[in-house]
C-alpha cells in the first residue's frame, strides 16, 4: 500500500475585493499527492461513493435520470444506505461518474444553529482524463445555491497535483440573512470536502498499481480502466 | 443646550407663532397610548403574509399552494391568477419618453426583484400565516439579473421587462447643451468627477402595515394604514381595486416615521384590502423588517459624471452632468420625478452658473423600486454640486469658502432665474456661510489643520452650501412637468359655537409635530388660544381632500392652507362683528382675536363670541350664512427655496480609515420658524440621515440581484454613537409668496450633510492626493483610497501608513 | 419573521439537561438555549429551525462567580451583566472583564451568558480572544462526567468547538491574573456590533518589563486565535508603547490573509490591517490600565 | 409543538396565559395582553423598539420567548407614569423634544431608565453608549441625549436632600 503525503500547497478563497461579490463565491486550490499516478487519483475521484463520503453532511449521492428527481422517493430508497468506497476498479466501473449523467444528493450543512438540508442535483458536464467539470444546484426551503466546478490532474515527478476551482452563488433567505456566515461556512465545506477527498484517497489501496492493470479486460472495447478513467477511445494516454 | 421648550400654558396669542412650545403629540407617544397600525385589533381579524421571490429575476413556472392551504388556521392562499381586480399599480408622474411597463399586485409569470410578491396567505394568526408562506412551493427558472443602472442600459444587459426593447425607462435632459458645450470649449479651468450616489433604504422605525375591513352591507372598505398621504392612497387604490373613492375610507393612525417610504402606493396594502374583501374578515398585514428592506421604495441610486467649467479667476461658466438613475424593477408612484425635475432643476445650487446641461437616463434594474426618500432628487443634486464645486476650488487652488462666495448668486439678484428652469424665490447666501464659518472658527481651523499635518494627523473641513426646492406645489407647474395629481393642499378651519376650533388639513404628519405647529398657526391667525385649537389630519372621512406630507411641503402648503382658511374665517367673522357692533366693516379692526371699532376700543367683540353669534344666527348681516367655518385649497405660485451652509470638521485616521467628528455646524435658512424647537429637531434628524449616507448606509445587491444588506445587522442604521453633537443656527429670509413666509425644513439636513462629510474627509486626505471617495466612507473605503491614492507613496505610502508615520509631510503640499 | 414551531424544555440541573439532550438526541435537531441572543435571531429569520430547545439558562449550578485559591471559576450561565458587576472578574481576569464590556449592547449584556458565547463560538464574538488570552479552561459535562478543555484546544472553526453533541459547557476556569494588565480593543461592525477585529491582551509584568504575554484575537479567522508571534515579541520586553507597537507588527505573522474572514463589513485584507492596529491598541490600553489603576491606588 | 401555561406580572398586574413555545414575549405582551406600547421594529434584535424591563433589567422582548419570562416581573412603557405623573424620563423626552414619530420612544425610555438605575449621573458618552441597542431614525439622537440628561438631573434633584447630607461630610 502506498502512502500518499498530502501537501496543502495553496488554497484560495474568493477574496478579491469587489463590493458586489457577497453571495458569489470563488474557491480554488491545489493539492499534491505524493507517490501516486494520475490514473490512480483519477480512478479514486471517479467513484461517486467516495465523493459521497467526502462531502460533509451528504446522506447519499446517486445517479438519476434527469435534473428534476423525486427527492422524497430517493430519500425513502436510500434511507438506510450503507455503501462503502472501494478501490476495486470493477466496482468503481459499475458506478463511475459519466459525462452527461446527473446525480442527486441530499446534503445537510451545519453551521452552528443553522442547519439547512439541500436537495442537490449535479451534472457531469465534461469528463476527460485528467479534466473534469461539473455543475449543479441545490435548494433548501427558500434558499438555494448554484455551483460549477472543475478539477485538473497534473502528473508531477513523484506524485499528482490536483488543481480545482469552484464557483457558487447563493440565493434566497440564506443569501439575504446569512451574509456574515456564508463565506466562512462555504469555505468550511469546501475545505472539509477536499481534506476528506485526500483522506479517502490515502486510505485506498488502489495505488498497488497491479490492481489497476489487472483490471484490463473485456466487454467494452475501451477497456475497463479507460471507461473508469473517462478516456474516450484511449486517445488520451 | 439647544432651544428651551415652553409649556402650552405659557403661550399667548401674541407670541404663539415662533414659540418653542412643547409638542402636544408627545403625551400619547410617551405613555404607550399611541395607536400605530399594528396596534389595531378587530374582532375576528385575520393576518396576511406575502411570499416574495427567492430570486432577483426569475420565470415562475408554477406555484404549488396545496401544502399551505392544508395547514390548520389557514383561511386562504392566493396567487396572481386569483386576483379579480384591475390590480395595476399606477405611476403618478409621467415624462415624455417614459416607458410604463405593467406593475401587477402579484407577480404572475415573472419575478423582477426579490420584493415581488408571488402569493399571499390569510390565516388566523400571524405566526401561522408566516408558516404557510414557507410551505408554498414555487417552481422558478432563475434568470440573469442586472442591478447597476449604467450596466442596465448597455446592449447585452438582461432585460427586466420582456415587453420592452431594453431597460431604458426614460432619457431626459434639461438646460442648454450647446451653450454648455461652448462654456467648456472656452474654459480656462475645468474639474470633473465620477460619483455614485448609492442606493439607500429609508428604514422608518415602524414597518409598513395595514388593517383592512370590508363592510358588505355598505360596501365600504375601511383601511388603516401607514400612510403619509391617505387621500392620495385613496385615489390610487380606488383604481387598483375598483372600489369607488367614496366607499374607501383611509385612515393614517399614528405613523412611525416615513421619510418618503410611506408616500407610495405599494401592492401589499392593496392586497390586504383585496384579502379583506375576498375573505370577509378584517385583515392585518405588518411588514417584517426584512420585507421593509426588500420592498420599501429605496432612495438615490445614481451614477454620474459631473464637469465644471471656470474662467481664469475661477468664475464658474458652465456645468455638465450625465446621470444614470436606477428605477428598480418597476416605476414607483413618483419615481420618474425624482431623478428628473427634483434633481436636474437644483443643479445650479447656490451659484450663478450661466450654462448648465444635464442628461439623465433612467434604467430599470432588478432592484427594489426607487422613489422619493427624504430629500428625493435634491440630495443627489446638491451632493454632486457641492462635490464638483469643492473640486473646482481645488483645481483653482482657492479656499473652498472663498470659491463658493465668489460664485454665489448675489443677494440683489432675487428672484433668480437659473438655467435649469426654476426661479429661486428669495435668498441671501453669504450670511449663512459666514455664520457657519464663524461657528467652526474657520481660519483657526485651517491653521490647526496645517500644524496637525506636521504631526501626521489629518483634520478635514467640509463645506456644504446647499439649496433645496420644497413645499411641493404649484399644481399647474407640476402638471406641466408630468404630475398626475395637483399639489395644492386643503385646510378647513371650523370655529365651534363655543369658540373652540377644529382645524383639518390634508397633510398627514408622522412625527413632524403638525398638531402643534398648525395649532400655533391657527391660533396666531384667529387670535384664539392655542389650547382651544385641535388639529385633525390623516383621515379621508374627516378631511375633505388632501395631498399629504412629503417634500417639506406641510408648513409651506398645508400651513398656508390653514392660514388662508383662518383668514377667511376672520373675514366672515369681521362682517358679523361689524354688524353686531353696529359699525361699518371698514371701521372694524382685528387684533389678537378682538374685533374692535377704530377709535372706540371699548366697542369690541372677541372672535369666540362672534362664533357663538354666528351659530345662534339671530342677528346676522344680510347675505351672510350662519356658522363659522372656511375651507381653502391653497395652491402657491412657486416652490420655496430654503438654503444654508453646513460644515463638518473631522479627523481621519489613514491607518484604519476611521473618521471622528470634531464638530458639525448647521446654519439653515428655512424662513420664519413656527416652532424653533421642532425646526431644530428636523435639522438634527436630517443631518443624522445625511451622515448615515455619507459614512454607513448603502443597499447592496449582488450580481444576481440578491439584496445582501437585508437586515439591520448588515445595513447600518446609525446609532447614537455614530452621530455627533450638532450645533444649529439660522438666518431668516422669508419666502415672498406664501402667507407665512415659511420655506420648509424636513429635508434640509439630509440634503446638506452628505457632501459636508465627504468634503471634510477628502479635505483631510488632500495630502495623499485623494480627490474623491464614493459613499459610504467605510473604514475600508477610506483606507483603500489612501493606499491607492496617487500621492500615497510620496506621502509615505503603504508601508509608512502601516507603521503610523504616513504623510507626515502632508502640510507642505 | 417568526420562529418555526418547536418543543421547549427547561432544564433544572446539569443532569436534567444531559438527560434531556439524551432523550432528544434521535430525530430532529436540538439546541441548547442560554441567553438566546444568537439562537433566537437565527430562528426568527428562519435560518435556524430546531425541533427542540432545552433552556439551560436557569440551571443554578451553572451560575455564579467564585474564587478558589488561584482559580476564578465562572458558571457558564452567568450573564455578562453579572460579570461586569464582579470585582473578582475585574481583579483576576482583566482581559475578560474588558472584553465583556464590549459585548453587544446593554440589553444583550442583560441576557447573554459567557458560556453561551463561548460554546456558540461565533468567530466575531468578543469572548474567544479573551478566553485564549486568559488561558481559560472550559469545563464540560457529558454522560461520562467532566472534561477540562484548555481554551487553546476548544475552538475548532466557525460555530464549532470541542463540545460534543451530548455535552454541555458548564464552567469556565481562569487562572488568576491578579496584578497582570489586561485589555481588549475592538473594531465593531457599525451595523451588527460584532467584532470585525477584536484583540484581547494579558501582560504579566514585573516592574517596567513584561515577563510574559498572552494575546488572543477574534473576528479575524473563522475561530479565535492566539497571536503567538506577538506574545514572543513581548516576552521579556519593556513595558512601553514602542515595544507594544513593534510587537503588534507581528500580529498577522502566523495567519494566512487568504483565509481571514471576509464579508460585507470588511475584506480579509482590511482585517489584516486592522488586526495590527487593534493589537497595538489592545497592548497600549493594557499599559494604560496599569497606570490608571496605579493612579487609583 | 408544546404549549405552556405561564404567569407574567406586567407593571404589577399578574396575568395568566397559555403560549406556544415559540411565542415571543413581545407578541404575548402586544397581541395577548394588549400592551401595545411596546413596539416591534426589526427581527434581528438590533433596533430595541421592543425593549422592556424584565425583573428590573432592560431586555429586548423580541429576543425572549414568552415561556422564558414565566414568573417574571415585566415593566413596559404603560407602567412608567405613576398616578398620571410622568416619570422623569418621560418628562425629559417631552421637554427636550426627544421624540418625533415616537415609535422607538418606549424602548428608548426603558433602556435609558436602566442606565439611570445603574448610573444616576451619566455623561454624554455614557448615554450614547447605553442606547446603542436602540435605534432612532428621526431625532439624530441629540435631543434624546438631552432628555436622558434632563431625567438624570430631575432624579438627582429629587434625591438631592440625601445627596447633600451624604456629601456634606466629604472633602469638598
Amino acid at each position: 500500500m502506498a502512502i500518499f503525503l498530502v501537501v496543502w500547497r495553496q488554497y484560495r478563497v474568493g477574496v478579491s475585493y469587489s463590493h458586489r461579490r457577497h453571495s458569489h463565491m470563488e474557491f480554488s486550490g491545489t493539492f499534491e499527492l505524493e507517490d501516486a499516478t494520475t490514473e490512480e487519483v483519477w480512478l479514486a475521484l471517479s467513484d461517486p461513493v467516495m465523493i459521497e463520503h467526502a462531502l460533509p453532511g451528504c446522506e447519499f449521492l446517486v445517479v438519476v435520470e434527469d435534473t428534476d428527481p423525486d427527492f422524497d422517493a430517493l430519500r425513502e430508497e436510500h434511507a438506510d444506505r450503507d455503501v462503502e468506497p472501494t478501490s476495486d476498479p470493477e466496482v468503481i466501473a459499475e458506478r463511475a461518474f459519466e459525462e452527461g449523467n446527473h446525480y442527486a444528493a441530499i446534503i445537510g450543512i451545519s453551521i452552528g444553529p443553522v442547519n439547512p438540508t439541500f436537495e442537490t442535483v449535479v451534472t457531469i458536464d465534461e469528463r476527460d482524463q485528467p479534466y473534469m467539470e461539473a455543475s449543479g444546484e441545490g435548494s433548501a426551503g427558500d434558499s438555494s445555491f448554484e455551483m460549477s466546478s472543475w478539477m485538473d490532474l497534473d502528473g508531477a515527478d513523484d506524485g499528482v497535483e490536483v488543481e480545482w476551482a469552484t464557483e457558487a452563488d447563493v440565493f434566497g433567505r440564506i443569501a439575504q440573512m446569512g451574509q456574515r456566515v456564508i463565506n466562512p461556512a462555504a469555505n468550511q465545506v469546501v475545505k472539509r470536502f477536499f481534506s476528506s477527498v485526500q483522506d479517502e484517497i490515502r486510505e485506498r489501496e488502489i495505488a498497488e498499481g497491479s490492481t489497476v492493470e489487472q483490471a484490463q479486460s473485456d466487454e467494452d472495447d475501451r477497456g475497463i480502466v479507460d471507461r473508469i478513467l473517462g478516456r474516450s477511445d484511449g486517445s488520451k494516454q | 443646550m439647544g432651544i428651551e421648550t415652553i409649556e402650552a400654558d405659557e403661550l399667548d396669542v401674541e407670541s404663539v407663532l415662533g414659540s418653542a412650545v412643547e409638542r402636544r403629540e408627545d403625551p400619547s407617544l410617551i405613555t404607550g397610548e399611541a395607536e400605530y397600525t399594528d396596534d389595531i385589533q378587530r374582532p375576528n381579524m385575520a393576518h396576511m403574509s406575502v411570499l416574495r421571490s427567492q430570486y432577483g429575476h426569475a420565470t415562475i413556472n408554477g406555484v404549488d399552494t396545496s401544502d399551505a392551504e392544508a395547514m390548520d388556521g389557514v383561511i386562504g392562499v392566493y396567487t396572481a391568477d386569483d386576483l379579480d381586480v384591475p390590480g395595476e399599480i399606477p405611476v403618478g408622474w409621467l415624462l415624455d419618453s417614459l416607458e410604463t411597463p405593467v406593475h401587477p399586485l402579484l407577480a404572475g409569470e415573472t419575478a423582477r426583484y426579490q420584493g415581488d410578491g408571488i402569493a399571499v396567505v390569510v390565516a388566523e394568526e400571524r405566526y401561522i400565516a408566516s408558516d404557510a408562506v414557507d410551505a408554498i412551493d414555487v417552481d422558478y427558472d432563475r434568470r440573469d439579473a442586472v442591478i447597476d443602472p449604467k450596466e442596465a442600459v448597455e446592449d447585452d444587459a438582461p432585460v427586466v421587462h420582456d415587453d420592452l426593447d431594453d431597460n431604458t425607462a426614460f432619457d431626459w435632459e434639461i438646460g442648454d447643451a450647446d451653450e454648455t458645450d461652448a462654456a467648456f470649449d472656452e474654459a480656462a479651468h475645468t474639474a470633473e468627477v465620477d460619483l455614485t450616489n448609492q442606493r439607500l433604504i429609508p428604514n422608518a422605525m415602524e414597518p409598513r402595515a395595514t388593517v383592512a375591513e370590508y363592510k358588505p352591507g355598505t360596501e365600504e372598505l375601511e383601511v388603516h394604514m401607514t400612510s403619509q398621504n391617505p387621500h392620495l392612497h385613496r385615489q390610487l387604490m380606488s383604481g387598483v381595486l375598483d372600489v369607488p373613492e367614496h366607499k374607501l375610507h383611509i385612515v393614517a393612525p399614528d405613523v412611525g416615521g416615513g421619510f418618503g417610504s410611506k408616500i407610495h402606493h405599494y401592492p401589499d396594502e392593496a392586497l390586504a384590502c383585496w384579502c379583506a374583501m375576498e375573505t370577509g374578515r378584517p385583515v392585518k398585514w405588518t411588514a417584517t423588517r426584512t420585507e421593509t428592506y426588500l420592498t420599501d421604495a429605496h432612495g438615490r441610486d445614481h451614477e454620474s459624471h459631473a464637469e465644471l467649467a471656470m474662467d481664469e479667476e475661477g468664475i464658474i461658466t458652465g456645468m455638465r452632468v450625465k446621470t444614470y438613475a436606477g428605477m428598480g424593477a418597476y416605476l414607483s408612484t413618483f419615481a420618474p420625478a425624482v431623478p428628473t425635475y427634483l434633481y436636474g432643476t437644483l443643479l445650479s445650487g447656490q451659484y450663478d452658473i450661466p450654462a448648465i446641461h444635464c442628461n439623465v437616463v433612467g434604467a430599470f434594474t432588478n432592484g427594489a423600486p426607487v422613489d422619493a426618500y427624504r430629500g428625493a432628487g435634491r440630495p443627489e443634486a446638491l451632493y454632486l454640486v457641492e462635490r464638483i464645486i469643492t473640486l473646482g476650488a481645488r483645481e483653482m487652488g482657492m479656499d473652498p469658502a472663498e470659491f463658493r462666495r465668489q460664485n454665489f448668486v448675489p443677494s440683489d439678484d432675487f428672484p433668480h432665474q437659473t438655467p435649469v428652469a426654476v426661479e429661486y424665490d428669495s435668498g441671501d447666501y453669504e450670511p449663512a456661510l459666514d455664520k457657519a464659518l464663524e461657528a467652526v472658527g474657520y481660519d483657526d481651523l485651517r491653521e490647526r489643520q496645517e500644524e496637525l499635518r506636521e504631526e501626521g494627523r489629518y483634520l478635514g473641513i467640509g463645506l456644504s452650501s446647499y439649496i433645496e426646492a420644497c413645499g411641493l406645489a404649484p399644481s399647474e407647474l407640476a402638471g406641466q412637468l408630468g404630475a398626475q395629481a395637483g399639489l395644492w393642499e386643503s385646510g378647513l378651519v371650523r370655529v365651534h359655537p363655543t369658540g373652540k376650533v377644529t382645524a383639518f388639513c390634508g397633510t398627514s404628519g408622522h412625527g413632524q409635530g403638525h398638531e402643534t405647529t398648525y395649532a400655533q398657526i391657527v391660533s396666531d391667525e384667529l387670535g384664539i388660544p392655542y389650547d382651544d385649537i385641535e388639529i385633525v389630519e390623516g383621515d379621508t372621512d374627516e378631511i375633505p381632500q388632501g395631498m399629504g406630507t412629503y417634500g417639506s411641503r406641510s408648513a409651506a402648503v398645508g400651513g398656508s392652507a390653514l392660514a388662508t382658511s383662518s383668514q377667511k374665517v376672520v373675514e366672515k367673522a369681521k362682517k358679523i362683528a361689524a354688524h353686531q357692533l353696529e359699525a361699518s366693516e371698514e371701521d372694524v379692526e382685528f387684533e389678537n382675536g378682538d374685533f374692535s371699532v377704530a377709535g372706540a376700543p371699548e366697542r369690541s367683540m372677541h372672535i369666540q363670541d362672534v362664533a357663538a353669534q354666528s351659530y345662534l344666527a339671530h342677528d346676522m348681516p344680510d347675505g351672510i350664512e350662519p356658522g363659522l367655518e372656511e375651507t381653502s385649497f391653497y395652491d402657491p405660485d412657486n416652490f420655496v427655496f430654503p438654503f444654508g451652509t453646513h460644515i463638518a470638521v473631522v479627523e481621519v485616521d489613514p491607518e484604519t480609515g476611521e473618521i471622528e467628528f470634531e464638530n458639525y455646524v448647521a446654519v439653515d435658512d428655512v424662513g420664519p420658524q413656527i416652532n424653533p424647537k421642532i425646526v431644530e429637531g428636523q435639522v438634527h434628524g436630517g443631518v443624522a440621515q445625511g451622515i448615515g449616507q455619507a459614512l454607513y448606509e448603502g443597499a447592496e445587491y449582488d450580481d444576481n440581484a440578491q439584496l445582501v444588506t437585508g437586515s439591520m445587522q448588515d445595513y447600518t442604521v446609525p446609532k447614537a454613537e455614530h452621530i455627533p453633537t450638532m450645533e444649529t443656527d439660522s438666518t431668516v429670509t422669508p419666502s415672498p409668496h406664501n402667507p407665512l413666509g415659511v420655506k420648509g425644513v424636513g429635508e434640509a439636513g439630509t440634503i446638506a450633510a452628505p457632501q459636508a462629510v465627504v468634503n471634510a474627509v477628502t479635505d483631510a486626505l488632500q495630502p495623499f492626493g485623494v480627490d474623491h471617495i464614493d459613499m459610504p466612507l467605510t473604514g475600508e473605503a477610506v483606507w483603500r483610497a489612501v493606499n491607492d491614492a496617487p500621492d500615497a507613496g510620496a506621502e509615505g505610502g503603504d508601508e509608512a501608513i502601516a507603521d503610523g508615520s504616513g504623510g507626515k509631510d502632508g502640510g507642505e503640499n | 419573521m417568526y420562529p418555526d414551531e418547536f418543543d421547549y424544555y427547561r432544564a433544572e440541573s446539569v443532569d436534567d439537561a444531559l438527560d434531556l439532550l439524551d432523550e432528544h438526541s434521535g430525530a430532529g435537531t436540538t439546541e441548547l438555549l442560554a441567553g438566546g441572543h444568537s439562537l433566537l435571531p437565527a430562528m426568527k429569520t428562519g435560518l435556524s429551525s430546531p425541533d427542540v430547545l432545552i433552556d439551560i439558562s436557569g440551571v443554578e449550578e451553572m451560575q455564579g462567580i467564585s474564587v478558589d485559591g488561584d482559580t476564578l471559576s465562572i458558571g457558564a450561565m452567568t450573564r455578562y451583566s453579572d460579570l461586569l458587576g464582579s470585582d473578582a472578574v475585574a481583579e483576576h481576569a482583566p482581559a475578560l472583564a474588558a472584553a465583556v464590556e464590549q459585548v453587544g449592547d446593554v440589553q444583550v449584556r442583560n441576557r447573554g451568558t459567557i458560556g453561551g458565547n463561548l460554546a456558540h463560538a461565533d468567530p466575531a464574538a468578543d469572548l474567544p480572544g479573551a478566553a485564549l488570552a486568559s488561558d481559560a479552561t472550559l469545563v464540560t459535562h457529558g454522560p461520562d462526567g467532566e472534561r477540562e478543555i484548555p481554551a487553546d484546544d476548544f475552538f475548532f472553526g466557525m460555530y464549532t468547538t470541542d463540545v460534543g453533541p451530548d455535552e454541555l459547557l458548564t464552567r469556565i476556569e481562569i487562572p488568576s491574573a491578579d496584578g497582570a494588565l489586561g485589555a481588549y480593543a475592538k473594531k465593531p461592525s457599525p451595523s451588527s456590533g460584532y467584532a470585525m477585529v477584536g484583540v484581547a491582551a494579558l501582560l504579566e509584568i514585573d516592574g517596567d518589563g513584561v515577563t510574559s504575554a498572552r494575546v488572543g484575537a477574534n473576528g479575524v479567522m473563522d475561530h479565535g486565535v492566539r497571536l503567538s508571534p506577538v506574545e514572543d515579541a513581548l516576552a521579556d520586553g519593556a513595558l512601553d508603547d514602542e515595544t507594544m507597537a513593534s510587537a503588534a507588527n507581528h500580529a498577522g505573522d502566523d495567519l494566512d490573509v487568504d483565509m481571514m474572514m471576509s464579508d460585507l463589513q470588511a475584506s480579509n485584507e482590511f482585517r489584516a490591517q486592522l488586526l495590527e492596529v487593534y493589537t497595538e491598541r489592545a497592548l497600549t490600553a493594557a499599559i494604560e490600565s496599569g497606570s490608571s489603576s496605579a493612579a487609583a491606588d | 409543538m408544546t404549549e405552556h401555561d405561564i404567569e407574567l406580572s406586567v407593571n404589577g398586574t399578574t396575568h395568566e396565559l397559555t403560549v406556544e413555545s415559540r411565542t415571543l414575549l413581545v407578541h404575548a405582551l402586544r397581541d395577548e395582553l394588549g400592551y401595545t406600547g411596546t413596539n416591534v421594529g426589526c427581527e434581528s434584535s438590533t433596533c430595541g423598539a421592543c425593549t422592556v424591563h424584565l425583573d428590573g433589567d432592560a431586555v429586548k422582548s423580541c429576543t425572549l420567548l414568552a415561556v422564558q419570562a414565566d414568573g417574571a416581573e415585566i415593566g413596559t412603557v404603560e407602567g412608567l407614569a405613576e398616578d398620571g405623573t410622568y416619570a422623569p424620563i418621560q418628562e425629559g423626552f417631552q421637554k427636550e423634544h426627544g421624540l418625533q414619530c415616537g415609535y422607538c420612544t418606549p424602548g428608548m425610555m426603558l433602556a435609558a431608565d436602566d442606565l439611570l438605575e445603574r448610573n444616576p449621573d451619566p455623561d454624554e458618552g455614557e448615554i450614547r453608549e447605553a442606547i446603542e441597542g436602540n435605534l432612532c431614525r428621526c431625532t439624530g439622537y441629540q435631543n434624546i441625549v438631552n432628555a436622558v440628561e434632563f431625567a438624570a438631573d430631575e432624579m438627582g434633584e429629587a434625591s438631592s436632600p440625601e445627596m447633600t447630607a451624604a456629601d456634606g461630610g466629604g472633602d469638598d
